[in-house]
């Protein structure tokens, strides 16, 4: 595919990586954020072709593995009763709450479904008015405008049985947080390319300037990826902590001006929990009180659920790179893929299940013909 | 370890879509409730071999096709259940004899949509050359099936000098893949509504008696293995392949032949293409000595035009299936966990 | 996060009354899909867009993408050195 | 005929429940949609007989199995599902050589639930000392299956001495019922929950290998036609074998053995013990000269304790079955014409 | 069971046709008025054990074969739509209408239940509170009763979302009329015992003065019919007329008074059209004002049909016993029990059914192994 | 039309506030079913009712059953007055 597959060339790749190579001198860990990235490396093994000392770090760019336990109970709880049409992307159905997941909910007689696209979910509203039809909005900026024009569309067009059940989160305000950690050991990050593609990246500015730490705007090809650890180590190793931009053929400094418009119109900056590192201060969106009555937490009063994380489970340390899932008591035993007792073996670019599909493990039999 | 509630929880008394998958849920359900003092413990193999009157021996295999929808570009579900079960005889190295089919259809069901699947069958078996010599018809009340389901079951007889089995891929080995992959699940993905995708793209349905008889007439013994990668795509495929065989599978992903439309609509739903179904391919481990052989004879037909070798089998790690990757790193080619869901991360 | 996936824009349509609210069909080698325009007011027919749950979030610039594969070709080729050829 | 609107109008153009129900409906379908095409035109078996390498013959039977509930008294859908395929085997003469099972589950089948009927089958398999060689799963959509439905196929080996078929019936033949009729059929009624009976009725479910093999031993090829007569009760059964061997069967009404419960739950309901669904029993049609021993063979034994003389062929009328009624007077025996409906006149 | 074995002894039955036989001098046509006595005298084949001059004519007593089309049409119409549960017994399932049968409204997506009994669909409609559950009642006097009790308990426990689709006949105007007809052959009844049961017998004194034609209540055994078929042999021989009562053990001459009391409650006596015989005054039963709420033809609006029978079908003169089914042209051809044209081809109990059944024809061929 | 079957009732119920609404369970030879007893007002556990679609629409009466059958056996036997035997 055009613009895909230009950067992927093999022999590209080789000369970033040889450049790397000679430009990396001293070991530095550098975080990915977005978990599309964290895909692409892990996909490709482009960690295994980096510098002995540089070492990536998969960041909390993953809607599924932020998403906090208490709001998957709550999607669970809705998705459950009668007469709901519960719309998800894809990625939320394998998310285990404190009471199952959304794919039990289905086997047990709910009504869940996967869209591609949160207007889908507006659609299925409209063509069921006796049901009601509620679409989990989770994600990064990235998904925020999209989410936001199917409320605004049901709102304009008067889908009253429609309603999102609303899980954003902001990516600055995380960066943030794993910076302030006494322990952090992330020196450089790679912003992601989607998100700054709406945001823009005025907003990295003032964090690489006060937190003296390089942000490269990548984008998730591999050619991409190698030449924005490339340029992050060269500041590093320049001295140098400026945000740049890897991504320019689909990231502008300002982003997208009408995208942020229908962020700033259908939600509000709030404080959200992330799942593995707690509450963060205005790192979330929230709908604004003009929408109120398309919130789904509203219109279900599901109950607040104290759900509390798994104690053997140090995935907030795991997630800014301070500790290896191999010191974890559960990893491989109590905790894998199948059973995760924590975020990042939730989805396929945790960390945790990053170590545990590369680790050696008898895959498990298949005693039937096909 | 001490479990208390409110905890991460995941559905385990229930059958998921992902039990269905051709993955890790589906080898788990396998593994632990169906097989176990059902069948004899063995290698995971498409067909059965089975002593027969006489010293002889009969190979057996059934599947169930619950294909929705019923009819997609490239074939429908009675073209597709001939298909799966004629081949998966031959990845035993099997020739069929005889068909059977068994259909639970819906009430409701439109006699005339009846009427054409089961032309569609005729026509399938005319062409494999294979008799439907027995079948069965049940109607399950309106909501209790999607339409209509059935059930194939081919009996085969081993092709002279053939010793496949899952079981036999050893080290040295190559790999060799009959043609493009992603197609069948790419072309049912697309003729589903609900995702709104539409594409030019056909599923590569087919029958590959033919394409395993010139194999075994040009390698014999030498055609260690072969199967046929159905749900749950290639990479099951091979982990089943290198499992059963205690054996490690090296593969090179520039190698793969993946159409573009297969390879567009597997970006844009975040899927892998390893993980596609196909219905008209095979993978083989093939002795190093016979592989020349075996792919002339492959691509002297042509559902193995496209035939190439894609790979390589090692001692170690037995069980293992990396990909050599397009930047020219490795990775671990792991079975789908549960059902494939289009994701946006 | 955040699949994006760039496809180009093979047609165009909008309601009469509201042309802010445009749809295109955008093509990815042979796979079509509904899209929704209003976050690329600029991007027309031939154009590329990234597309993320269905919708155009940024407009390809052609002639970026054409700068950073100079950048990267432009880079030294080690193995090339190494073997004493440019 | 010129016919116009309104004129009374039945549905022909969707399967109905009726099309699954073993009764005329269900022949229709056959007839004139299924098999035209598909399988090669022959007298109505219980299992196919095939030719097989090196001049042999290989017997081949597919069932699909939807009992609802799934558990009953007597049995479940997992022992059931042995027990059929078996016996269509032996209806042809055949020892079972080897079992295929393939389910279709429904999302949100309780696992523990999957476990007890896998259980079940391989306990009914063992039983019968037939082994299950390969299967298949899948999986199906919420409500788009009704939990569980198990197709089985089965391959046999013909007996020594056996010539056996539904178009082997002769003039001059007795009518030989094996056991008590019409106790599947009514222990599913029983145990449905909408029509609120209780019957302390257990199904017949059982296999028949062991009683066909001492007949045959008995009998040799004296034994002509064999059928279990499950879908459509015995009445079917006789039309079939009448058909098929194109002879008059006539049956005695007074000597069929219906059980007490059975005869109450049909007098309840308004239906016809001769239409009521059976697991565990057969009806054979057997030269006179062998029909003593042969008898005395099926008593010697638990499944055919009550094996009797139930009728006589006659040349004519080719293809009817009469039954000499309680009053001593004669009637047609007709298959049922669609699905078994409780009447209230 | 006891009270039905005793009634089908072979040896008294072979003493009582015996009798019957020395009995019979002249020819007579007699009716079995029920649809259940006809069921057992095709089953036992007692037409073939009578006396050569004996000819039963099967009467209208089936409510499948007597439900107007029109009717069957509301039937389906109501049964298709969205949100009904229609609910029936078994027998009106397979009845043609012009538009098709209930089986084909189920097989087309629509929810069709057999109940065995009217207060087990009531027991639906407490169930399903969001659903309307209908009721199709058909049927005589015996099964008046039955459904009587169905509206009153739905309309004293309050059950809102119950209704019936009410289409009730009555003997005795039935008779009347078969009697009016100027070709009537029929010269003795056999009454239907379980309608007399609920209803007595005094009704009938009148028609058998009027007429001068015997009526005999009459079982369902083998014993009762034909001793039935003896007693009126016998008065038509000794040239009498009077009501007499086979059928003792369960049917008093004033019938079932509560039963009763439940009809008039209930229903009022209203015209209604037979299938095959056309409008007979005062032959019904509809829902009395009273009841109007849980009448399914007002809560539904369905349109009046103007529903035509078949021009070949002479129904109405072989209802009569005044011509037989291979009088008719369609017979066997275009009428089958498979593709009924008209009502006596319906049900299995229909004279043209019974005829084709015991006609010479091929059984269909099954082909395929079971 | 109008299957009625006899059947032996083996135990009665009644709401406490309403002693008219009665049902039963009624056995036929193993197979037992709730009935209505609203229309059989006499009849207890043991007696015989003739079963309607749910309803017991009258009670058997033993002694007329009996009697029924008694004429019957009472009549001439034909076979048996021809081979001279009583
Ligand atoms: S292995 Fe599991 S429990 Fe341990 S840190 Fe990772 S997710 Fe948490
Ligand atoms: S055969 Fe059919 S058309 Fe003719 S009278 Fe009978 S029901 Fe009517
Ligand atoms: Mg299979
Ligand atoms: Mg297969
Ligand atoms: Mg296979
Ligand atoms: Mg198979
Ligand atoms: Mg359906
Ligand atoms: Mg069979
Ligand atoms: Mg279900
Ligand atoms: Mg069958
Ligand atoms: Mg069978
Ligand atoms: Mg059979």
């Amino acid at each position: 595919m055009k613009y895909l597959d230009e950067y992927r060339d093999p022999a590209l790749a080789r000369r970033l990586l040889d450049e790397l190579h000679a430009v990396a001198t001293a070991p530095w860990t550098i975080m990915e954020v977005c978990g599309g990235q964290t895909h692409t490396i892990v996909r490709q093994g482009i960690d295994e072709l980096l510098p002995a000392g540089i070492r990536m770090i998969h960041g909390p760019g993953c809607p599924v593995c932020v998403t906090p336990l208490a709001m998957v109970d709550k999607a669970v709880a809705i998705a459950a009763q009668p007469g709901v049409i519960f719309t998800s992307y894809g990625d939320m159905l394998r998310v285990p709450g404190s009471t199952g997941d959304l794919v039990g909910v289905k086997a047990r007689g709910g009504d869940v479904r996967v869209v591609y696209s949160p207007l889908d979910a507006v659609r299925l509203a409209r063509a069921n008015p006796d049901r009601q039809v509620v679409f989990f909005a989770v994600g990064f900026e990235t998904t925020a405008p999209a989410n936001a024009m199917a409320v605004l569309h049901a709102a304009t067009t008067g889908v009253p049985n429609f309603s999102v059940l609303v899980s954003h989160v902001l990516v600055p305000p995380a960066i943030t947080a794993i910076l302030d950690a006494p322990d952090n050991e992330v020196r450089g990050f790679l912003a992601a390319g989607h998100v700054c593609a709406v945001m823009g990246f005025t907003e990295y500015e003032p964090i690489a300037a006060k937190y003296r730490v390089p942000i490269v705007v990548t984008g998730f090809e591999p050619l991409d990826l190698i030449e924005g650890i490339l340029m992050t180590v060269r500041q590093l190793e320049e001295g140098r902590a400026e945000v740049e931009n890897q991504y320019a053929r689909a990231v502008r400094r300002s982003g997208n001006g009408t995208a942020q418009a229908a962020i700033r119109r259908v939600f509000t900056i709030s404080a959200r929990t992330w799942r593995g590192i707690g509450e963060i201060p205005a790192s979330g969106l929230a709908l604004a009180p003009e929408f109120a009555a398309f919130d789904a937490e509203r219109r279900f009063a599901v109950a607040e659920l104290n759900a509390s994380e798994h104690p053997a489970c140090i995935a907030g340390q795991i997630l800014r790179g301070t500790r290896l899932p191999t010191d974890c008591a559960a990893y491989g035993t109590a905790c894998t893929p199948r059973t995760p007792l924590g975020a990042p073996m939730v989805s396929a670019e945790g960390t945790c299940a990053a170590f545990y599909g590369a680790g050696r493990r008898a895959p498990l039999p298949v005693l039937e013909e096909r | 370890m001490d479990i208390t509630c409110p905890m991460p929880r995941v559905e385990t008394e229930r059958v998921l879509l992902g039990h269905g998958s051709g993955g890790q849920l589906m080898a788990e359900l396998l593994g632990k409730v169906i097989t176990p003092g059902l069948v004899a413990p063995g290698p995971a193999e498409d067909a059965a071999v089975v002593p027969f009157e006489g010293g002889g021996q009969a190979v057996l295999s059934t599947d169930g096709f619950v294909v929705t929808p019923r009819f997609f570009p490239g074939g429908d579900i009675g073209s597709l259940a001939v298909h799966g079960t004629v081949n998966d005889l031959a990845m035993r190295g099997a020739a069929p004899v005889a068909l059977c089919l068994a259909y639970v259809l819906e009430e409701g069901l439109p006699i005339e949509e009846l009427a054409r699947i089961t032309a569609s069958v005729a026509a399938a078996a005319v062409a494999v050359g294979v008799p439907v010599v027995c079948g069965d018809t049940k109607v399950v009340g309106r909501g209790a099936a999607d339409g209509l389901y059935v059930t194939t079951t081919g009996l085969g007889v081993l092709l002279p000098g053939a010793t496949v089995s899952a079981a036999r891929g050893r080290p040295g080995d190559v790999v060799l893949l009959s043609g493009p992959i992603g197609l069948h699940g790419t072309a049912i993905l697309s003729a589903r509504e609900d995702l709104g995708f539409e594409a030019e793209i056909a599923s590569d349905s087919q029958p590959l008696h033919r394409l395993v008889a010139r194999m075994i007439a040009a390698g014999g013994s030498g055609v260690h293995a072969l199967r046929d990668p159905t749900r749950g795509g290639l990479a099951s495929a091979l982990n089943e392949l290198a499992a059963a065989s205690g054996i490690a599978i090296e593969i090179s992903e520039p190698a793969l032949p993946v159409p573009q439309p297969v390879a567009a609509a597997c970006e844009l739903l975040g899927l892998d293409p390893l993980h596609v179904a196909n219905e008209g391919c095979l993978v083989a481990l093939v002795a190093p000595e016979a592989a020349d052989a075996v792919l002339a004879a492959m691509r002297a037909g042509p559902e193995g035009a496209g035939a190439r070798q894609i790979g390589t089998v090692a001692a170690d790690p037995a069980g293992r299936v990396t990909a050599r990757t397009l930047v020219g790193s490795t990775r671990i080619v792991d079975m789908l966990v549960g059902e494939q869901l289009p994701r946006i991360c | 996060m955040c699949l994006g996936i760039p496809g180009r824009i093979v047609s165009v349509q909008a309601p009469d009354e509201r042309p802010d609210l445009r749809t295109g069909v955008v093509d990815f080698d042979g796979v079509r899909r509904e899209v929704c325009l209003i976050y690329a007011p600029e991007a027309g027919v031939g154009d590329y867009v990234v597309v993320h749950v269905g919708f155009a979030i940024s407009q390809i610039d052609e002639q970026e993408a054409a700068r950073t594969l100079a950048v990267i070709r432009a880079s030294p080729d080690a193995l090339a050195t190494e073997l004493g050829t440019p």
